[in-house]
């Protein structure tokens, strides 16, 4: 049955796709409305969910150290000793995955009907995310890593397929290049890591490299150097898919896609499957102090520097997408200081208020027509209820006010952070800076959306040609016709497929923390089998502490909250704050110059290198070489025909001094 | 028919020359279909040679040997084993669809152009089948002719100066080959007594393959001079650019396609057995050369102006891999390069059809004058994307299991290069996708691109069967690994073992 | 007769070469074709000795038989030669090698 | 070689002091007769050697015919002005010939002497037995036409070439002032 879950979507991909390549590609098709190959591919992805709960329920029956369904489907590649099964293999941990995936991508399938009714192509939208779906599948189920490098390469292409899917803005192809090669940068971190698994290892299944890691005389032949150089690999590749700090740099750009799309892949799943990763082989990651220390640094890093930057973005979609490279940096903090269950907690929670709050911008962009600038909106609380009230479950969610699912995984990492034997204090004040920050940057984007006045102009929204848009797709409505010409109506609250998946994201926001409260954690006794839970004895601080660091982390996030409610209530005061410390507001503006700073440190000189390399070796040296032979024998023909003089006597000398030398030659053996 | 059954090889090497040379009678207008059903003919042949196949068989099957020149100890050998099936299955799959897509490509001379196809078909054919280096390097030359008229004559502007370079690049690189072969048969007639150019005859020679610049070395690199060139490796590489950019479509699909795995194939039957010691001391300098050329073709694939030169540049970095591949010198390395070569024997080709469709609807091959394809020619851009997704190596395309296989034998030979050799794997996607970006995606704004018409039935007829290749090769490997598996085991053996020995003497001296 | 006081065979041929190579001398630096032609002849006089003394020592007539072959061929050769020689008088008006220079392109 | 030292050597001197002339003399007529010496110094040791048919023929021949015919072309054409060219001919090619030459000579003369084994008599034809059978100019002849018939055949194939290769040059040229 298992095989059912990855192949639906597939299933889905191959009718949208040759529906979409070989009816709407005729010259002269029809144009189609979104709903067909929207409900193929949402039952399509709904089947999916279907199945992955039955096996969820199927996997709980199961005892626990047993509690694993398997699927061969065929030998893939069989090679010399390498011998490479397609299996699919379904473990407590990938089976939460799988639940999110599939859940989370049925809401977001539902919700991009709604979203997608006036697009042109929308059956290639609908082809490419259940691709993305399959692919995801495959990566979270594969049974051995190059299956899971197949999801995890198939998502880079879907994503760069989605990023650049309104393909006639060159800045959307070039947002999706960039993702896909800062992916690829990453992925070659992944392969080495995999040979490196190879060669120490000799296999690439994950049950027989857990057997392995059990074995502790293996361990020790291995030399800890090849080890920590193995999770550095492998984390180097989770850095280019879950976008920490050294190639982060496309997932803000990957805004450009639908806003469905910047929930799906860059919020809920592909930017988590470097979590996954980390956590399937936490065995060996656990092995290496080293390797653990650099990823909880780096998480941490990159959380306090993209909450940094998250601060003074204007584009609705940036902000989140900052927010997101700050959750990924909590979850990394949280593997890296060994706290693998609270990551995977946080993956979960954080799928569902950050997908809840992009498809909350996606109905306010689709509500506003296009505007994405939030100085420019303000005051949508009564156009727009439903999109309100769930914005404001999930802005609560994330700033981690109890009860609400961020507040329990945020708090669990910010406690391992702190008590863990690999933690250490200066990462808790870290993590507990950023929170504030978070909470900060939240709130002013939920108050400057929602409340305080409308700062625009009603009467020009809406109507038939959206022209202005700053960030915004601006053929939205495009593609050479008007879709939708009724008069210009005024903002709107969204249709009801766009607000049902919102409605429940909200509940699962609230509901998602219960899974996993300290101490009676259902999370941790249910991913005992794959992560081995932390005994607390090694932990450097008692319960009291833990309940105490639980206030802290609260009161920290409502003073920040009203701090932030205080100052963007009159908008001239905070622009006058604004203008006080103008220059660091305007380098956060600019990312910290982070995008110039690539351009010109790496892309710009290779582009130089490449230019010289083929000027310069290529047709200069090589090729001046080859002539080069052409004309030494030119120019040796030239210098024999010297010798022709035309007069008998020069002649008959060379005849001569000829028969001298050979005689002399045959002379000199008597 | 009984005839058939047992001189297959001999009937799939001729039949292509036979059949054109019957085309003759037949008025210009319908040379192309006749080509056409001559050339499907032949892939079903070839097919029954799949069929006739047995891995586990003698190491060469179908045999067949006449003399031919006594006095040098020279006969028409000729069989082949798991490797060769392949490469020859590769030519007989591509020949129909370069037919097919040069239908209203060529106007002047149709009948002279499709007879010059057939013979380039004999001529690869016959290169892969034969056995004995003499029958070899004949039709390693004869190969070079069609070609050499194909692009002379159907080719771009300068075309004379892009042949020309060709012909005598590749010539002079194999004269020291036909060197080598004599020496070897003298060898054989020094050490059995009778001039041989056979090959499983000049396998038993025994060479002092001590230093690097013994017999053996010797022998070796004159043997790895031609290959190099054809292959074409790092420094030898500059006729290949100019080559593809004056070929006709035809002309360079068939070159990216089958003549550059002349280069490898050589390398697997004739300089890897024959000099196991040499390869394991030229093993290192021919991994750097090859992961140079992965680097060094990238980065110059990636500045070029003219799509055609680009994707020339990408064989330079594909067949860069094939060469880190084969001198891995274990089973996976191999088994990847071999099924490197066929990879890129699909997707370059599909590459090169879908420039030349573009060329023949606006007459230009500059990237700059295109962009925004895709609102034009929604088909042609998602065959385009199939075909550089395969370029690229990405996982579920064949290209994928190519690399993977040889970055991984490559790592278990020589870490360190590997990783210089797998940042290809970036900058392979860096050139292909800004060329993609920069041709397919972004604003309509050329006014000719405006009026392009998608893709017509009949190229979708061409493009088809490379696209299911390139998935079937990349979902389902196993079914062509299990006819090359102990071909690859033996050539592994071969060298390994007896390059132990060099070893052994390298590590005592 | 004693053996000491006749003439070693190698004394003759050597005189014979003395002759050839003066014949040959004169025919690479002489200018005038005519005395070029009769420097040829020296030398095939010089060759018509060499074969006589020869087959005097080895007591053989193919070595007279030869002389009387070359007499015959020299004869032919400086006739058409002194004809060629005319026929380019006529055109060219002189005899010197040197500017007779045809050959050159 | 049993042959009168004396008379081989005066011969031998004049020879080569004549050609010495023939050489280095500035006008060809005095070339021509000092080559017509040559040829008698060299008829002379041909009878030294017992070679009477081929003495007799070297004066008849070489200096006869052949000679005649030299001085009648350089009296036709009137070429008789010394012109001693010996001087314009570049001195870098005089040297080359001389050292050359002068090389090879002593090659000759050094091969010549090792392989000279001193009195090898190898054929039948000793100068008493060419005497016993009816002398020089009969044993000649007769081999002249058994043994040697086929290469007596082919000159005078060539000597009749030689004859229509003459009159053809001198035809052309009446030829053409004839119009």
């Amino acid at each position: 049955m298992l095989k059912w879950i990855p192949l639906l979507p597939l299933i889905g991909f191959t009718i949208n796709g040759f529906w979409y390549a070989l009816i709407q590609c005729r010259p002269g098709a029809k144009k189609a409305g979104a709903t067909i190959p929207g409900l193929i591919a949402t039952l399509a992805i709904f089947g999916a969910f279907l199945i992955s709960v039955k096996t969820f329920l199927e996997l709980k029956g199961m005892p626990a150290e047993g509690r694993f369904v398997e699927q061969h489907l065929f030998n893939w590649i069989h090679v010399g000793d390498l011998d490479l099964k397609m299996a699919l293999r379904v473990d407590s941990l990938s089976t939460l995955f799988t639940l999110v995936i599939t859940g989370v991508g049925t809401l977001i399938h539902l919700y991009s009907i709604g979203y997608m009714s006036h697009d042109a192509t929308p059956g290639k939208f609908f082809a490419y995310l259940n691709l993305f779906c399959f692919a995801m599948l495959m990566l979270v189920m594969g049974s051995s890593l190059p299956i899971l490098f197949l999801g995890w390469e198939g998502v880079g292409l879907c994503s760069y397929l989605l990023i650049g899917y309104w393909y006639e803005d060159l800045e959307k192809a070039k947002a999706g290049k960039k993702a896909f090669i800062a992916n690829r940068v990453g992925d070659l971190g992944f392969l080495l890591g995999m040979f490196m698994i190879y060669t120490h290892f000799g296999t690439l299944e994950f049950t027989k490299i857990t057997e392995l890691l059990a074995r502790g005389d293996f361990i020790a032949a291995i030399s800890p150097a090849a080890i920590t150089a193995t999770c550095l690999l492998l984390f180097v590749g989770c850095t280019g898919k879950s976008a920490q700090i050294p190639l982060y740099v496309w997932l803000p750009d990957a805004m450009a896609g639908p806003t469905p799309v910047s929930a799906l892949i860059h919020a809920a799943t592909m930017v988590t499957s470097g979590i996954y990763l980390v956590s399937r082989l936490n065995g060996l990651f656990s092995l290496s102090h080293t390797a653990m220390m650099t990823m909880a640094v780096i998480g941490g890093l990159t959380a306090f520097f993209a909450a940094t930057i998250a601060i003074a973005q204007n584009d609705i979609k940036k902000v989140l997408a900052y927010s997101t490279v700050s959750q990924l940096g909590y979850m990394f903090l949280a593997c890296g200081v060994g706290a693998y269950t609270a990551g995977v907690f946080h993956v979960i929670t954080h799928a569902f208020f950050k997908a809840l709050m992009f498809l909350g911008a996606g109905s306010v962009i689709h509500g506003m027509h296009e505007e994405q600038d939030i100085l420019k909106m303000g005051g949508l609380r009564l156009k727009m209820p439903v999109t309100f009230v769930t914005f404001l479950v999930g802005w609560v969610a994330i700033c981690g006010l109890p009860p609400f699912s961020g507040f329990f995984s945020k708090d669990e990492i910010l406690w391992n952070a702190f008590a863990s034997p690999h933690g250490s204090k200066l990462l808790w004040v870290v993590g507990a800076v950023t929170a504030a920050m978070t909470a900060f940057y939240m709130t002013r984007m939920f108050y400057l959306t929602f409340m305080g006045k409308p700062r625009f102009d009603e009467s020009k929204m809406g109507g038939a040609h959206d022209s202005h848009a700053a960030h915004g797709h601006d053929d939205h409505a495009g593609h050479g016709h008007a879709d939708h010409g009724h008069a210009p109506q005024g903002v709107h609250e969204s249709p009801a497929t766009m607000t049902i998946p919102l409605v429940v994201l909200a509940i699962l926001s609230i509901v998602g923390g219960f899974i996993g409260i300290p101490h009676m954690s259902w999370l941790e006794e249910w991913l005992e089998p794959v992560i081995p839970a932390h005994d607390p004895a090694t932990f450097t601080a008692g319960h009291t502490t833990e309940y105490l660091l639980m206030g802290v982390s609260t009161l920290i996030a409502i003073l920040s909250i009203a701090y932030a409610w205080k100052t963007y209530t009159n908008l001239k005061e905070a622009s006058a704050r604004k203008a006080r410390h103008a220059k660091l507001h305007e380098t956060l503006e600019h990312k910290w110059y982070v995008d110039e700073a690539y351009e010109s440190a790496v892309i710009q000189p290779i582009y130089e290198m490449s230019v010289k390399l083929w000027k310069n070796v290529d047709v200069a040296v090589i090729d001046r070489v080859v002539l080069g032979f052409g004309r030494v024998s030119e120019w040796t023909g030239q210098a024999a025909r010297t010798a022709q003089t035309g007069s008998i006597q020069v002649y008959a000398v060379m005849i001569l001094i000829g028969l001298a030398l050979s005689l002399g030659y045959l002379v000199r053996g008597f | 028919m009984e005839w058939l059954n047992t001189h297959l090889l001999t009937a799939l090497t001729f039949l292509p020359l036979a059949w054109a040379v019957a085309g003759m009678a037949i008025p210009g207008r319908f040379s192309k279909h006749w080509t056409l059903a001559g050339s499907l003919l032949l892939f079903a042949v070839s097919l029954k040679l799949y069929y006739g196949f047995d891995p586990h068989g003698a190491e060469f099957q179908f045999a067949e040997s006449v003399e031919w020149i006594p006095g040098l100890g020279v006969n028409y050998l000729i069989g082949m084993d798991g490797i060769s099936l392949w490469l020859i299955l590769l030519t007989t799959f591509l020949m129909p669809i370069v037919v097919l897509s040069s239908y209203n490509g060529v106007e002047d001379r149709e009948k002279e152009y499709y007879t010059l196809l057939m013979a380039l078909q004999t001529g690869m054919i016959g290169a892969f089948v034969s056995l004995d280096s003499f029958l070899f390097y004949v039709f390693w030359e004869a190969m070079l002719i069609p070609m050499y008229f194909l692009i002379g004559i159907w080719g771009g502007k300068d075309r004379i100066y892009a042949t020309m370079k060709f012909f005598i690049f590749t010539m002079v690189g194999s004269l020291l080959m036909l060197v080598a072969i004599f020496f070897l048969a003298y060898q054989h007639k020094m050490q059995f007594g009778s001039f041989s150019t056979a090959l499983v005859e000049l396998y038993k020679v025994r060479l002092d393959g001590s230093g690097f610049l013994s017999t053996q070395s010797l022998l070796f690199l004159a043997f790895a001079l031609a290959f190099a060139i054809k292959v074409p490796l790092f420094p030898l590489h500059t006729w290949l650019p100019d080559a593809h950019v004056q070929a006709p479509t035809a002309g360079s699909v068939i070159l990216a396609g089958v003549l550059l795995k002349m280069g490898g194939y050589g390398f697997i039957r004739f300089a890897f057995p024959l000099f196991p010691q040499a390869v394991v001391l030229y093993q290192p300098t021919f991994l750097v050369l090859g992961s140079v050329a992965i680097v060094y073709g990238a980065w110059v694939a990636m500045v070029q102006p003219d799509m055609k030169k680009l994707v020339a540049y990408s064989s330079v970095s594909h067949m860069g891999y094939v060469i880190i591949g084969l001198f891995s010198l274990n089973a996976i390395g191999s088994t990847g390069a071999v099924y490197q070569m066929l990879n890129h024997g699909i997707s370059t080709p599909a590459l090169f059809l879908m420039v030349g469709m573009l060329y023949e609807r606006r007459h230009t091959k500059e990237i700059k004058e295109y962009g925004g394809i895709t609102k034009v020619m929604p088909l042609f851009a998602v065959a385009f994307m199939i075909a550089t997704l395969s370029s690229v190596a990405l996982p579920g395309t064949n290209g994928f299991i190519g690399e993977f296989l040889i970055l991984l034998g490559a790592w278990k030979a020589n870490p360190g290069l590997t990783v210089l050799a797998a940042t290809g794997v970036i900058f392979g996607a860096v050139y292909m996708l800004w060329m993609i970006q920069r041709v397919m995606f972004g604003p309509l704004t050329n006014e000719a691109n405006k009026k392009l018409k998608d893709l017509s039935l009949r190229e979708i007829v061409v493009l088809a069967p490379l696209m299911v290749a390139i998935f079937w090769m990349g979902v389902a490997p196993n079914f062509f690994f299990r006819k090359m598996e102990t071909s690859i085991t033996r050539l592994v053996d071969r060298t390994a073992k007896a390059g132990a020995v060099a070893v052994a003497l390298k590590g005592e001296r | 007769m004693n053996t000491e006081n006749l003439v070693a065979p190698w004394v003759v041929q050597s005189f014979c070469a003395m002759i050839f190579f003066i014949g040959l001398s004169g025919v690479l630096v002489r200018r005038n074709i005519l005395v070029i032609l009769m420097c040829v002849e020296l030398m095939l006089n010089a060759v018509n000795l060499s074969f006589v003394a020869y087959a005097h020592q080895l007591q053989d007539m193919g070595g007279q038989m030869a002389v009387f072959f070359i007499i015959v061929v020299a004869a032919a050769e400086s006739a058409v030669g002194l004809g060629l020689l005319i026929a380019m008088f006529r055109t060219l008006k002189t005899v010197d090698t040197d500017e007779i220079r045809l050959l050159k392109e | 070689m049993d042959i009168s030292p004396v008379g081989f050597y005066l011969f031998a001197g004049v020879a080569i002091a004549c050609s010495l002339l023939v050489v280095f003399k500035k006008s060809p007529v005095s070339s021509a007769f000092s080559l017509i010496l040559v040829f008698a110094a060299f008829a002379g040791i041909y009878a030294n050697l017992a070679a009477h048919l081929v003495a007799a023929l070297q004066v008849l021949v070489y200096a006869g015919a052949i000679m005649v015919l030299f001085i009648f072309v350089i009296m036709l054409l009137s070429a008789d002005e010394p012109s001693f060219d010996m001087g314009r001919s570049h001195p870098l090619v005089k040297a080359l010939v001389g050292f050359f030459c002068v090389a090879l000579f002593v090659m000759f003369v050094w091969a010549l002497k090792k392989s000279d084994h001193g009195q090898v008599l190898v054929g039948p034809y000793s100068v008493a037995a060419v005497a016993a059978s009816g002398g020089n100019s009969k044993v000649v002849s007769q081999l002249m036409f058994t043994r040697y018939i086929l290469p007596f055949e082919l000159t005078s194939i060539l000597l009749l070439a030689g004859i229509v290769g003459a009159i053809a040059l001198a035809k052309r040229n009446l030829g053409k002032e004839g119009k």
